[in-house]
């Protein structure tokens, strides 16, 4: 039996794909991802290591900026982010993204907000994390309707970063630019490979030493469930109460 | 600077102008929206300062816009936009899809008088493709093909804002949130609501003078009290949340929209 | 962040350095100046933001500078800058003469992650025909022959400057003086000497938040006393006119010039 | 006689080249025009008018600025000042400026400290005043050795702004921006026209009408040695010293 709630696995996963970052940089209403960068910081300051540094959009502690909206991008610009999630209404094999609609773009079927940074941060950051908890053949398409960011671009497009991996409730998938394909790595307990492609409607690469989602380490799960989730409070108070519940409900 | 009313500023808003207003969290000036709606100018033209919700999704709920250049519009957590995907679906507004630093790099340019700012990314985006305003050019200092995006100056007619506080000379204090004046650098007009008004000369304390936006750039500030409610002002209030949940509620359809009009707006 | 000392600063300024320093007003690092002749590192490449004066001036006299950037080097009221003077004369240093928009233009291109930005102005100058870093293309918006000035992205190695307090994570209070800002941004390194270090932290309270450069962009605070006189800092102290004026007259010779560093920097 | 010294002289008449200005800026170490601008507005406060704005760099008090050294230019770019002082080592009659030195750039023979703001402003700010007391051939040449900022430009160059008006110790002169030359109107008391001659290198026009520069009034003057005498202490408080008992002196 597995150790930990779907939720606390992900946010170890997201920590674990963030080492090595100087700086993580978290976009508005992204509970998860936070959660993550925060428990990162905890593992390294518990380790006596260089803390990475946190900019939580929507948090007063833990965010540095101070010259309004324009910086997180001014900052990504200068090279100075590491890393960055984003998600999609539709993202496809090959890393395109689509935060605007479905159909004939601009009378889409179905409209969503926008594009927000999406088209100038998926280019300058360098560990873009794809994060998307519903896996469906509706979410993950062959090809988007609206490219709002591209996974790979020509060798001549000035880009220093895209998409790193992609995580969703079922799996974690890493990108190759060079390939502009995804490669499935583990998929989390409870699921199974002919699950994942069925749900997938692109084509992916197998890692050869794919395997279940490895269990978080105990003192991992013992930082997250204490310190971070404290942490998280100040900015998700509703996201905080909700997962101490469910790990309560899940220990019983 | 005399003091005007929130009528006073909704009343500057004419037929055809380009408003311009901040995101969410960075003083939207939701006291001015109920005058404006008496007001009703037609044809507007939002520019989301970088990204839109409530007041936009209210005033094309009520007919007043042509189009809007943002980079989304939405209810954040609350979810979609009511009214702004209706009119997508109708095509009955014209939305110029952008990204938030682009954004910010048309104002900047106006901020600067220069006639356009670069942009990195943007090139292989159906965004880019849109766009026709935007141009593809080499970039000048590179030997290599080095393709940028420029983005032209951007200079709204007028743009609104909510702020904590402004003294009696129309000076505005806007703290972190810079983008205030970047907006109202490039903007031909700008005017305010704030929470208060107070006696000292914001100017003449460096601390808070390093907050300032000066009245150089403020063609008339509001009171008003609570004034970017249902969002939250930084450092006064929070989002109401259930608030902005019940307009997402209603305003799914248009018979819900016009109650929650007629309620909120009698 | 650890806090370091001034000498660990001019320690961080290595040959060949392209190192900024902010105008007059705006917290000119003085105290780094005299560590920085015992490291003695050769080569400079001064960037003055937007114009320079006395650290320059010391730095060109001590043959510690190549080559300079900036708008203009005076010393003020208490007249020109004798040994950048004499050594343009000499033409033993290359200084790239620019405008003061010009110098903000690169620095906000670097701000912005751009390749360059554009700015009116300079066209039929001789500050242009002397730039051949800077290029002259056509206005992509206009039909018309509109021709701009293209200003490259300036990243200074290290930027230095004076403020007047930092907090213990390193988050330094800039206030009005956001051109400090900018040249951090824009800057591959930053160093900052302070009046004093607060045990608060300055990004807790939004009035003084607003005007932090945070840390994110500074690599070390030193403490310094008066530590931009003869110059002046803004809220905390006047410049000394007077030592400035002893400067500007010793310096007139070479010999004052040396009897002054004797005197100043024994 | 005159009522006035040739300082209070100099502030009365740019005040008057001023009218019509709702925003003007003034130079670091500008004490006259500063003065000026003072007097400016509190003339028309003192009629009951919307006074002009200042932006007197160096004044905390006179100085709307928040956000740093750029903002005078960028306000510049936004057409939000309409006057603006420039001064010049030569000054020619297509009015020229040469703010950089004698001789061949760039091993000039004498150098000044350099261009400052001047390349961008005479082309932003449509009443450049340029002021110079020294009236003599070496600062009004023929032709300057170094071009800081042109009188006129192409009609394809995007120009604003340029120069209104040259005063100097001796006269006043109107600037031809069609003509791109200079047009004497007024000489000061005390001097001549010959004199105007033999101390100007270049070529100029002679308005038609030109005239001994006229007495300011005695309500100006009185607010000048009243209200904006005590203004001026805050920022340049030996010039406003000085200017006292230049007054006393000369009405002993």
């Amino acid at each position: 039996m597995s150790t930990a709630t779907l939720r606390e696995r992900l946010i170890v996963t997201i920590a674990s794909l963030l080492d090595g970052a100087r700086h993580v940089a978290v976009g508005a209403s992204s509970p998860i991802p936070a959660a993550a960068a925060m428990l990162l910081r905890a593992q390294q300051e518990a380790a006596k290591q260089a803390p990475v540094r946190l900019s939580i959009l929507g948090s007063v502690k833990h965010n540095l900026f101070t010259n309004g909206s324009a910086e997180l991008f001014d900052c990504a610009g200068q090279g100075r982010i590491d890393a960055f999630f984003l998600g999609g209404g539709q993202i496809d094999g090959q890393g395109n993204i689509n935060l605007v609609g479905l159909g004939d773009y601009p009378q889409t079927s179905v409209r969503w907000p926008g594009s927000f940074g999406s088209a100038y941060l998926y280019f300058t950051v360098p560990k873009v994390i794809l994060f998307r908890e519903e896996h469906s053949p509706r979410v993950f398409v062959n090809k988007v309707d609206f490219i709002s960011a591209p996974g790979v671009s020509d060798p001549q497009v000035y880009r220093k970063g895209g998409p790193y991996a992609l995580l969703t409730g079922m799996a974690l998938f890493m990108f190759e630019p060079q390939r502009a394909r995804f490669r499935l790595l583990h998929i989390h307990p409870g699921h199974t490979l002919a699950e994942v492609k069925a749900a997938t409607g692109f084509d992916f690469d197998i890692d050869a030493q794919w395997s279940q989602t490895p269990d978080p380490a105990p003192a991992v799960l013992a930082l997250l469930r204490g310190r971070v989730l404290s942490e998280l409070h100040e900015t998700y108070p509703d996201f905080a109460q909700q997962l101490t519940k469910e790990i309560t409900a899940y220990a019983d | 600077m005399a003091s005007i009313s929130v009528d006073e500023i909704a009343a500057e808003i004419k037929d055809g102008c380009q408003l311009a207003m901040p995101v969410d969290y960075a003083g939207v000036p939701m006291a001015m929206i109920g005058p404006l709606l008496r007001c009703a100018p037609r044809n507007l033209h939002l520019v989301g300062v970088p990204t839109a919700g409530l007041s936009f999704d209210i005033l094309i709920g009520a007919g007043l816009v042509r189009s809007l250049e943002t980079s989304a519009v939405s209810l954040g957590e609350a979810g979609g936009a009511p009214c702004f995907m209706r009119a997508m679906a109708r095509g009955s507004i014209h939305m110029k899809d952008s990204t938030c630093p682009a954004i910010h790099a048309g104002l900047m340019a106006a901020q600067k008088g220069a006639p356009f700012t670069t942009l990195r990314g943007l090139i292989g985006t159906d965004v880019l493709l849109q766009r026709s305003d935007w141009k593809v050019m080499q970039n000048p200092f590179s030997a290599e093909p080095d393709p940028v995006v420029a983005i032209p100056a951007l200079h709204p007619d007028v743009s609104v804002f909510h702020a904590p506080m402004a003294d009696r000379e129309g000076n505005v204090w806007i703290g972190r949130r810079r983008e205030l004046a970047t907006m109202a650098y490039a903007s031909r007009r700008t005017f305010v609501t704030v929470e208060r008004i107070v006696d000292r000369r914001l100017l003449d304390d460096e601390v808070t003078a390093a907050g300032v936006l000066p009245n150089l750039y403020v063609d008339g500030v509001a009171l008003a009290e609570k004034g970017a409610s249902p969002y939250g002002l930084w450092g006064e209030y929070p989002p109401d949340i259930g608030q902005l949940q019940r307009y997402a509620q209603m305003a799914r359809t248009e018979e819900g929209f016009a109650q929650w009009m007629s309620e909120v707006y009698a």
